[in-house]
């Protein structure tokens, strides 16, 4: 069920009314419901799929738990026969059993995650090797359906799973509980991916109606919505225009494409979020933040800080981190240290598990090649400016007062997001040498007079609709930058007559410029295929 | 401590690592200077910092750093 | 806080006129393609009529209320709209049935030929119109396409908010009055171009006509028989290659008549009887008759309906005749323009 | 009190979000295939001809296909009622060419067959035997009787009229809404 449906405003709408009517220790039960009855509305016949990592995450961590205090109480009552060395190996054995434990978890879930999500991109690509070498014989491409949200419920789950076996999560007894933690419908469909120390005690805690709560929250909800079908759904119109036909829409266009579909994913996704965060603050939950005005960072490092928060810090905590410190790593580094010098010896590990690491990135958003290649080239960005970065200090040191000028920080945030925008338009061709042919056509073909003659009206956008997108973007932006410091909702908070202005203005704004119903179709939310 | 400040100060010179009291939360350190600083670690002292203790806590200042160490090395 | 309730409320109030009054301006007014307004001006004449029509763009183009009254004295009202499918036929009915009961009612069998809703511009045109009542919500259920949804017709605004871009003067003149556009539900279309390609129509996939269709065909003529009224189909003359009634149609149409007691007269080989002529009494070319074609067709049937349905010529009583007099001056006064 | 007050508050919500629903689960009473043929199943068959050297396919633009056929011999134009859309009909010597404009294309919306000087891709015109047809066209159509034979892939329809056992009307036509 679409964010930017009536079922999904008449079922928030209920929720929010049991939620706040029935008893408060029945609070979480009613979001349990009203997550399942979310996902089945989605399709029932994925239910079983949530079920699964439901159940397998409970019983992990419940083997787990009993592991850890059978050896706790063992070692307890003879603490003092046994020698340091002793205690030492059988703690060893017990986070062994532990690790057991977790990793058959992680491969019966991640194994579903991959089943379902790359079997036919590997088939794909079995079949075109097969060719290459000649052979007739072809596997069958299975269609699989993907389950809704299943990349981020499954990532957050074994989150949890790696958090329980680390001790950093006390296990959740109470398996509903549970399964509300994997399926609190918001943040189903696109995130954020909470950790379970964040969110866990949060959801199951009675909440008391709180009207700046509740405010703030139906304030969220309406400025996601205004990003969303205001600007985002709108620019879509132009953007699948100059998807549909590369060939025509060349040079000059694949300039535009990058920015449309810079402010197009930002609206769509940093919408989609306001509204999830919205939702959860109106109920008195508060989950952690995926953006950080993101546009206004001044390297790739930055910038991977502030967009898609949860998504990096989750792969830096359960991928990079374990990956570099372990031991096989550490083997490594000691022999690249004996082979190529100290120097180089000491970047290897790193620079290895960040490959590793953007590659699994990028394979995570979807099942492509170019998809692949987005992940890489990112990390590439990111690994060439750090090698660089002692001719930038030398740079800087040269320019100081041009280092610090504003304008110098502006041309950086352009860079990054022109940059940004470039790697990402990789998301929109069907395959990567088209790409690569798009951003060459840049330099090559010049049309520029041909595109502010007429051809921009071919995109399927009138005037009044490309101005509608400026002052969107415009609105956007202020508000951006108005909230730097302290939330918008919380300085107008105290004046209620401007605030019931903006919000008023933008709920009619919503109503009369969004692109929906039958004269738009509303898209589906960029990450929605997840 | 000493061989401690030199593997950090290898990595920026330019920061005084004895007052800095937040090197992870003011971005000082990003992931990939921890993770250098833990395998140098690892192989100077011989102390493999396990993935669950990389937190900002531990990574805020070269003390913190070091009684991290200290006290992975004596359990 | 007390004053913060007493802004709140009063914002919301201010929010909900504004967004009426927008709802107003955005809703299509229909003044190029006319046929979007004829369903909403029933209600102004409704009272006092005999005979009802329901059907199609051939409903509304071929009979004329006014001249019945003129010649044979019977009062009668065209409930017409453009593609008006056999259900939406059967709730207008309903809903007509609310405010008078006639002696008998005529349907055009045309729109038998659709099973299925066909396009979501149409379902507007006829159903947007309509007053709401459980007949309404009937037809609209009955009616919705797949990328309809049933809230856009309690909040039409929802539906239209993208004309906002595309407001024409009238939008603002008729914001707030309707613009009357019919003659007791005749469409007058004084026009005339000649139909020169006397071709046969283009072949269909399946000629069998859908359950769907007889099933609400069945609930009309069983609501007329509840309430002792007569129900009559025909089929408007007709004589072009895009509206072309297939004989495998009329064979099911007649059998249908004769199964049920039904008169059915298929004006298409009558025409020449009535003096219809191809060349001037059509206004695109024989798909629909000009209002001379009409009123020949209205003649024709009208002697039909004294002579066979017993339908009285009521032109003596004196407030009857009072209020089509004045129907009358504003048919002749766009008639003879 | 409470209990009873949110159960019916929960009623009316729920009404409300039955209320919402669309078309895709109310009442749709009968399926895709309709009335007496099978489901619009994907059939093999062609929807193009090959007329003076010109390819002319179903729903293609139609500016080109008519300036590659030059002038017709007559042509007769129908509208919409409601003025949703306008159908053009182009004759020429052995074909009838019908395009549709909805102000802002115009496609090919049929190809109707006049004499057997113009066959089907597949190999059969007017005159052949109806048992040419299936087995030229396949033998599961979507739709057969004694009158006519029809082949239907999506919004496509290639429909061959019968008069005693061989075929009097080739006919190509687009019907983008259900029957």
């Amino acid at each position: 069920m679409l964010f930017t449906s009536y079922e999904f405003l008449a079922f928030l709408a209920v929720v929010f009314l049991l939620y706040y009517i029935l008893p408060k220790k029945t609070q979480w039960v009613t979001l349990l419901v009203a997550s399942y009855v979310f996902y089945a509305l989605a399709g029932v016949e994925y239910l079983a799929f949530i079920a699964v990592t439901t159940v397998s995450s409970f019983i992990a961590t419940m083997l787990m738990g009993r592991v850890s205090s059978r050896e706790n109480r063992y070692l307890e009552q003879n603490r003092s026969e046994l020698s340091k060395d002793e205690i030492k190996a059988y703690r060893a054995k017990a986070k062994g059993r532990r690790f057991l434990i977790l990793c058959l978890a992680l491969l019966l879930n991640f194994g579903i995650l991959a089943v379902l999500k790359y079997t036919a991109f590997a088939v794909v690509n079995v079949n075109s090797w097969l060719h290459a070498f000649g052979a007739e014989t072809e596997l069958t491409i299975p269609s699989l359906l993907l389950p809704l949200g299943i990349s981020f419920y499954t990532f957050q789950t074994m989150g949890y799973l790696i958090d329980a076996y680390r001790g950093k999560a006390e296990i959740e007894r109470n398996p509903f509980k549970l399964a509300l933690f994997v399926s609190f419908f918001p943040q189903l469909i696109q995130g954020p991916i909470s950790r379970f120390k964040d969110l866990g005690a949060q959801l199951t805690a009675p909440h008391a109606f709180a009207r700046k709560n509740f405010t703030y929250g139906i304030q969220r909800i309406i400025w996601g919505y205004f990003k969303k079908l205001v600007v985002a759904d709108r620019v879509l119109v132009a953007i699948n225009a100059m998807i549909e036909a590369p060939e025509e829409f060349k040079g000059f266009y694949v300039f535009l494409l990058i920015i449309l579909y810079s402010v197009q994913i930002y609206a769509d996704f940093t919408g989609g979020i306001d509204i999830t965060i919205g939702i959860a603050e109106a109920l008195g939950i508060r989950l952690t933040e995926n953006f950080n005005r993101p546009f206004s960072s001044r390297s790739t490092k930055e910038y991977w800080n502030r967009w898609h928060i949860t998504m990096g810090s989750w792969f830096t905590d359960y991928i990079f981190y374990p990956l570099s410190v372990c031991r096989p790593m550490a083997k490594l580094t000691k022999g690249c240290r004996k082979i190529f010098g100290k120097n180089i010896g000491k970047r290897i590990p790193v620079y290895l598990a960040t490959v590793i690491t953007w590659f699994l990135t990028g394979l995570w958003h979807g099942a492509g090649w170019n998809f692949i290649v987005w992940g890489l080239l990112n990390c590439l960005v990111i690994l060439v400016s750090r090698e660089l970065e002692p001719l930038y200090a030398k740079f800087e040191n040269k320019f100081p007062r041009l280092h610090a000028s504003y304008a110098y920080g502006v041309f950086m945030s352009v860079r990054t997001f022109l940059l940004m925008g470039l790697i990402r338009s990789l998301d929109c061709y069907r395959d990567v040498p088209l790409t690569f042919r798009m951003w060459g056509s840049m330099f090559t073909s010049f049309n520029l007079p041909e595109v502010f003659g007429g051809g921009i009206e071919a995109l399927g956008l009138g005037l009044a609709d490309y101005i509608i997108i400026a002052l969107g973007c415009v609105v956007m932006f202020a508000v951006s930058k108005a909230g730097k410091e302290r939330s918008v909702r919380e300085q107008l908070y105290d004046r209620p007559v401007l605030s019931w202005l903006c919000f008023g203005a933008l709920f009619i704004a919503i109503i009369l410029f969004g692109a929906y119903s039958v004269g738009y179709d509303a898209s589906q939310f960029i990450y929605n295929q997840f | 401590m000493e061989k401690l400040i030199e593997i950090l100060q290898e990595l920026h010179d330019d920061v005084d690592f004895y007052a800095e009291q937040g090197l992870v939360d003011d971005g000082v350190l990003d992931s990939l200077d921890i993770v250098a600083i833990v395998t140098e670690i690892d192989s100077e002292f011989g102390v493999r910092i396990p993935p669950e203790e990389i937190i900002p806590e531990n990574f805020n200042s070269a003390e913190a750093l070091w009684a991290l160490i200290s006290k992975l090395d004596e359990v | 806080m007390k004053k913060r309730i007493i802004i709140s409320v009063a914002a919301l109030l201010v929010i909900c006129v504004l967004l009426s009054l927008l709802q107003m301006l955005v809703m299509p007014k229909y003044t190029d393609n006319k046929e979007g307004a004829l369903v909403s001006e029933y209600y102004d004449e409704a009272g006092d009529h005999d005979l009802i029509f329901v059907g199609d763009c051939e409903v509304y183009e071929s009979f004329v209320p006014a001249y019945l009254w003129e010649k044979y004295g019977i009062s009668s009202y065209v409930r017409g709209s453009a593609q008006q499918l056999v259900w939406q036929s059967y709730y207008l009915l309903e809903e007509t049935l609310r405010y008078e009961t006639p002696k008998a009612v005529v349907f055009n069998v045309m729109a038998l030929k659709y099973g299925e809703p066909q396009r979501e511009a149409y379902n507007r045109m006829t159903l947007d119109g309509m007053r709401w009542s459980t007949s309404k919500v009937g037809a609209i259920r009955a009616s919705m396409t797949e990328e309809e949804s049933f809230v856009e017709y309690v909040f039409p605004l929802l539906r239209f908010h993208s004309r906002i871009t595309e407001l024409t003067p009238d939008d603002f003149r008729y914001a707030f009055r309707d613009n009357k556009v019919s003659h007791s539900g005749y469409l007058m279309q004084t026009g005339v171009k000649p139909q020169t390609d006397f071709s046969e129509g283009r072949a269909e996939v399946d000629y069998t006509i859908d359950e769907n269709a007889w099933k609400y065909l069945d609930m009309m003529r069983e609501l007329c028989d509840d309430k002792g009224i007569e129900l009559i189909l025909v089929k408007a003359p007709t004589n072009s290659w895009m509206y072309w009634w297939h004989d495998e149609w009329e064979a099911q149409v007649d059998s249908y008549a004769e199964r049920h007691g039904l008169s059915y007269y298929n004006f298409i080989p009558l025409a020449d009887e009535m003096g219809i002529d191809w060349s001037t009494d059509t206004y695109d070319a024989g798909a629909h008759l000009n209002v001379y074609g009409a009123e020949k067709l209205t003649e024709y049937f009208g002697q039909i309906l004294t002579e066979k349905h017993g339908l009285a010529d009521r032109s003596a009583e004196a407030e009857l005749a009072k209020s089509w007099d004045a129907r009358l001056e504003k048919y002749y006064e766009e008639r003879n323009k | 009190m409470k209990k009873f007050l949110a159960l019916l508050l929960c009623l009316m919500m729920a009404f409300c979000l039955v209320a919402c629903e669309n078309k895709k689960n109310n009442n749709n009473n009968d399926d895709d295939d309709g009335e007496g043929g099978g489901a619009s199943k994907k059939s093999s068959v062609s929807f193009y001809v090959n007329y003076n050297s010109v390819k002319i396919e179903l729903g293609a633009d139609a500016k080109a296909v008519l300036s590659a056929l030059g002038t017709p011999k007559r042509t007769d134009d129908q509208g919409e009622c409601g003025g949703l859309g306008r159908v053009t009909k182009y004759v020429y010597a052995s074909l009838e060419l019908f395009t549709l404009n909805n102000g802002k294309t115009e496609t090919v919306d049929g190809i109707k067959l006049l004499d057997d000087a113009v066959k089907c891709p597949e190999g059969v015109g007017i005159g052949s035997a109806s048992a040419d047809v299936l087995k030229a066209c396949g033998s599961n159509p979507t739709n057969k009787s004694d009158t006519g034979i029809t082949y239907t892939s999506g919004s496509k329809n290639l429909i061959f009229s019968l008069r005693d056992g061989a075929v009097s009307g080739i006919e190509y036509k687009v019907i983008s809404t259900k029957k």
